[in-house]
């Protein structure tokens, strides 16, 4: 039985007041609309500790586990999925450093996330492959002390703000499998060479950048290697194994916040002389959205406790964020169809409930993707 | 066989459409939806060639054409990634009002600059208390002398901020039942007394001008009452055979378009083995589901549209339609961004901006919830 | 519009089956059900009232009929309760390979009985190693002398005990490729070699006699070939569309007969208030779904079987028919039994049964994924 | 996150021993067609322990949690999901006894469930009334020292092998609502005046017994009360809310055994040269399945857990049937579907596992009735 102990308690109280307190729907309309990074909003949450909560505290973490950056990402996308997911992306990828990087990498970038002075982005998807990841044309080429990075990324989120990024390499094209040759490097984002093109609006959380970027003779030092060599593509599917119970957060808190303003409403609003919470179709509607929620809910708990136990696998990952986001797109559907023509309205804020449902749903891992791991990971690869 | 016999000059003039938009309207599309509204101006050049109510008969300067224009019309406007040049709504959805139960002197003054695009058009039903209920509207007709004296607010108004003549549904409060006590008047743009709000923000259907309006002691002649004083509710429930099944034609289309571009693009977008998409037998799959839908879809509404054309009575099979149309082009959208993945997110793309502007269409002309409803009296249950 | 066109004879032939079926079959269905098969002679009384093979010539003793009366069969079949009278099943889907294919010989032989229900034809394809997967087909045809000797075992064989004649697809090992090997012969019930294997019991269709077919060393005259050596596979290929067609049908009149029973369920049960269900919203708008399925399914069949009867080549569509139709069909099943609860467990009622006789529908005749297989390369993904 | 102690992990080891040396394919399918009542291995089941695991040890149970007897149930579906329902319902309703009932009564007929001595069945739904037992037309009348019964019942499980039923009777015909005036009696299958009338054959499961009750001036002690007078529809909820994460339990184990056929299934089965295990369309069914079933699965055990510790609400347990039920029989589905004819026949075994999980889908509460508990609970109720 799932059940938050006392600090899990207390972090979920102090970060709903903070949503409650800080999170203005004018303003976040605004920022949506002029996609503005909320600055001022990302460093207060830093501040009260909301970001890395799962680093050690040498790295100005709260030595917690991802369990309890669950439970931050639930309350903020609860209150707002797109300044929730904005806020939780603000150290996107920076966990590869966490898990296999250096501790000189670790000292040097990750308190800066936790204490809200850097973003990161996640460097690994490119433009003329695709989101498996399964051939990189990026290269990194060791010369003396550098890594020289010549080659394209693309839907980097954080992409014009971030102040490194975490790149996905292949660092030897002769590798008997090309993803056996990958490796991932950081680079920091004002390194000679390295340009940044916006991709122009997204279907949802357009606060947050998303850019291509240009790798030309871009060097860093050797030291930048996260991780081992050859192993970056392995790295980075650990990573996604990790990341995806994020995902899954952010998508019980949209499904979460959309369920309780369709609640709201339908009790409020009169139709035929009566609220429309007294129809059955209305009120069979509120019992799907809740099986999905707590099912959803349960999903993604489960996984980060096995995560912080050291037994999460790619299998219940995968499954977690497909049903997850599943889930919030079903739920905060249904939302928007209860709110009517009030559902479609900006100023209503379910229609953007949806949209950043659809993005947590599509993004890093489609059904194809994830269910062909699922596959893999039960039946193995086949012929 | 074919359900729908199109003549040669049905062709001629879907092709001289299809000309048309390609050359005034696609190459703008993608502005229109940042601007949030379409340039006055577009409206009087679809009207000058002919495509604007096209069922309005000559004597008024329209086609006088069968229903099949106004199906290919509807078409022909889904491929155009826009939504706010409403060619649809106002000759298929709001004009029909006035050609119908309007007085020869109100067709007079109205229908020719509606055809030419001169008069655009809107429909005020929805006020913020009332959705679907038409027996909860609070906007008042009083009579006062030769004028009616309209007061209230309406929501949800496409052609809300461009419209030149609106058609409001109001109640004379003196009248008990809610439903008896409706009129529908025209009232022009620019009559004292009625403003437009300003623009709704929405998800979708950015180059389309939904507004609310304002009704404050708004002054117009007793004469631009249609039809009958109390026939309000009836006159709207007899045009909603046409509404319903105009919507499911859109929804329609709108799923035909994007097969089109998600095949396409399963073809050229490779995975990482380097293979199209469109060999992975999951996609296959969820293509052919979607096309087949779609093959289905189409075969039943144009059965309807040949039905419509002959008459008959398909109050069950439109909103059948509606409902059922609306929920697989949203199925539809929503599985093509899901086989696209990261690409999905990109507004860019087409098919994003098209998942966000399908979404209306099982919320508008009557929830999909209240097609249900409708259906299930109908049905007798 | 009407789709399908039915004249008077057609009207007389439904009135005069629905009043045999009325009479012969449906009393003794729940027998049939408990007996897991039918008499051997309701095939007979079918055919003397000339309700088999209808579009078999006046020369071989059928009606010579269009495609029509095959559809009133199966629709009025749907209604019995029973699957083991499977007249479209011999009608129109295994006879026609004799009508079209078998020489004037073989057709004077048995055509006749075909018609009369002196001989119940079964059709065996598929193999315990080999389902939809024509090439991998086991079963050997050698030429020796007049003679062709026959080995190999078949499997899920409809009609597999009641049948007097079988169509067989073998193939000749010294031909390579596994589809030019492939010949389609007749087979009588009683000829040396060819033995019936015990009924296989299963979920549904409880009154159908499905078995396994054993072919050893069976010899029959090099005469029962139809059509030419090496063209089984075409032969089997050329009659898909109407088979699929079939499947189609007899899935939506199912689910047509399905709605009826549970909307005339859901009027007389009541729930603890002591409101017939139907007055429930959430069981209203579930069957106003069903409904919609249904309406808009029989559109799309009707509109194949008048492409059909117009001999287009509806591959694409029939394919889809067949998936979409019997997924839809079971929806339809399950949603019923839903609504039902525990009346739903009981098997004296109906709908229970129809949900089991369903299950098979997207199975048989190429599972549903074995047609999204084939619209995806017709579709060319 | 979930994990079996050790002595969970033994029971789970235990019954899944048992049922692979007991359960034999062909005898079951003999039993079912008979509709023969498996007597031989439900005495071995109750020897074992596997009945009334959750009863107290004095009452020959094991002092154990619905928790273990989850465990019990799906271990034992999961081989064959008709033997395992038919087993772990051999006492059904008898919790009406262990958690309202007097102590003379729990010691007279609890350790006869648990030591496979007796069977039970629940007599709660009537002929002319609905599963939602708001009308109770079956009247107790209190006459000197006993009820007088008189009425019918419908849906007795275990109804023609039951030793005694827990009756949901009328006792207070002027109760101002009807619900009010019910309570729980008790009453032995040999007492003069019940007879019962076989349901004929049903959907699944038949190898247990489905009737109609009738009672006819049937004479039972007062004390056959069980609970307070008055309290019989709230019992009965209460009764239900623990019940359904039983038919959870089923559910989850019927959907794993069906899943783990066609997993063998489609590993061996080749066509177009491949194993169909390679298609894609084929793999995404089975990772499909194994989100439902995890799912599922979850919810189960959550609330079970949350029953053990006192904490599970009608709402929680009804989202739980419905989803859990839901799951199995969308999982069995596909299972038939990837057997194809196999799937069809009553050989492969399957097919039962599709029926049975269309009975635990419809049966105690069908989507109606539970979803108007999860919106009443919610919403609360409104005209």
């Amino acid at each position: 039985m799932f059940e938050f102990d006392k600090s899990q308690q207390q972090i979920q109280k102090a970060v709903k007041a903070f949503a409650k307190g800080e999170f203005d729907k004018e303003q976040i309309q605004e920022f949506e609309k002029n996609r503005e990074y909320p600055i001022q909003i990302w460093k207060k949450a830093a501040e009260l500790g909301f970001i890395g909560i799962h680093y050690p505290e040498q790295f100005s973490g709260a030595n917690l586990g991802i369990f309890e950056n669950v439970i931050v990402a639930e309350e903020l996308c609860r209150k707002d999925s797109s300044m929730g997911i904005t806020i939780t992306m603000a150290g996107y990828a920076s966990e590869c450093i966490l898990r296999f990087g250096s501790d000189e990498l670790k000292s040097k970038y990750l308190p800066k996330i936790a204490e809200g002075e850097s973003l990161s982005g996640g460097a690994f998807i490119e433009p003329d492959s695709n989101s498996d990841l399964c051939r990189i044309f990026t290269t990194a080429v060791k010369k003396g002390d550098s890594w020289v990075i010549n080659g394209k990324k693309t839907f980097v989120l954080n992409g014009s703000s971030a102040d490194f990024y975490i790149v996905l390499c292949q660092t030897d094209p002769n590798a008997s499998i090309p993803i056996n040759g990958t490796s991932l490097i950081l680079v920091d984002a004002k390194t000679d060479g390295l340009s940044t093109a916006d991709q122009g609006t997204k279907l949802g959380t357009n606060m947050m950048s998303m850019t291509d970027l240009k790798f030309e003779n871009v060097k860093v030092p050797v030291t930048n290697l996260i991780g081992e060599e050859g192993k970056g593509y392995d790295n980075v599917q650990k990573f996604f194994t990790e990341s995806r119970i994020l995902f899954a957060a952010q998508a019980i808190g949209t499904a979460q916040g959309a369920y309780e303003r369709a609640l709201e409403y339908i009790k409020g609003r009169e139709q035929f002389n009566r609220p429309i919470a007294a129809f059955q179709s209305v009120r069979h509607k509120i019992a799907d959205m809740c099986i999905k929620i707590e099912s959803a809910k349960l999903l993604t708990y489960e996984s980060a406790q096995r995560f912080d136990n050291g037994k999460l696998d790619p299998k219940f990952s995968a499954l977690t964020k497909i049903a997850a986001t599943n889930a919030a797109m079903e739920v905060t559907n249904e939302a928007v169809q209860l709110l009517g023509g009030y559902g479609y309205m900006t100023e209503y804020e379910i229609e953007h409930f949806y949209r950043d449902a659809k993005v947590l749903q599509i993004r890093e891992g489609n059904f194809t993707v994830l269910k062909d791991i699922i596959a893999n990971t039960t039946i193995g690869k086949l012929k | 066989m074919d359900i729908l016999r199109y003549t040669e000059q049905h062709n001629d003039f879907r092709q001289r459409l299809r000309n048309f938009l390609a050359e005034e309207v696609k190459p703008y599309s993608d502005q229109w939806e940042k601007d949030h509204i379409v340039p006055r101006e577009i409206w009087n050049k679809m009207g000058k060639n002919g495509f604007l109510c096209t069922s309005v008969s000559k004597e008024y300067g329209g086609l006088g054409g069968d229903f099949l224009y106004s199906a290919i019309v509807c078409e022909e406007m889904a491929a155009t990634g826009q939504t706010g040049l409403a060619a649809p709504l106002h000759s298929d959805v709001v004009v029909p009002y006035l050609d119908e139960y309007g007085s020869v002197e109100l067709k007079k003054k109205y229908l020719p600059g509606c055809v030419s695009g001169e008069v655009v058009t809107a429909v005020a039903m929805t006020e913020p208390g009332a959705g679907s209920d038409l027996s909860s509207l609070q906007t008042t007709a009083i009579e006062d002398g030769d004028e009616v004296v309209i007061s209230g607010s309406k929501t949800f108004i496409s052609n809300g901020i461009l419209c030149d003549i609106v058609i409001v549904a109001a109640k004379d409060p003196a009248v008990q039942d809610p439903y008896q006590a409706l009129s529908l008047y025209v009232v022009e743009a620019g009559t004292p007394g009625f403003d437009k709000g300003k623009q709704l923000e929405k998800m979708g259907w950015h180059s389309q001008d939904t507004a609310e309006l304002f009704f404050n002691n708004c002054r117009i002649p007793k004469t631009n009452l249609l039809g009958e004083k109390g026939y309000g509710f009836l006159m709207l429930m007899g045009k909603l055979q046409q509404e319903r099944l105009v919507c499911s034609m859109g929804a329609l289309y709108g799923a035909e378009v994007c097969l089109k571009q998600i095949v396409a693009y399963c073809k050229t977008k490779k995975d990482g083995t380097g293979k199209p998409l469109s060999k992975s037998q999951a996609v296959q799959f969820a293509l052919v589901e979607m096309a087949a839908d779609i093959k289905i879809g189409r075969t039943f509404v144009d059965k309807l549209i040949a039905d419509h054309i002959e008459k008959k009575d398909i109050k069950t099979e439109t909103s059948m339609a509606k409902f059922w149309t609306t929920e697989m082009t949203n199925r539809v959208l929503g599985k093509s961004l899901e086989i696209m993945g990261e690409d999905g997110m990109v507004e860019a793309n087409l098919i994003p901006r098209g998942w966000r502007d399908a979404r209306v269409t099982s919320i508008f002309a009557g929830t999909n919830e209240i097609m249900k409803f409708i259906i299930s009296k109908l049905m007798q249950l």
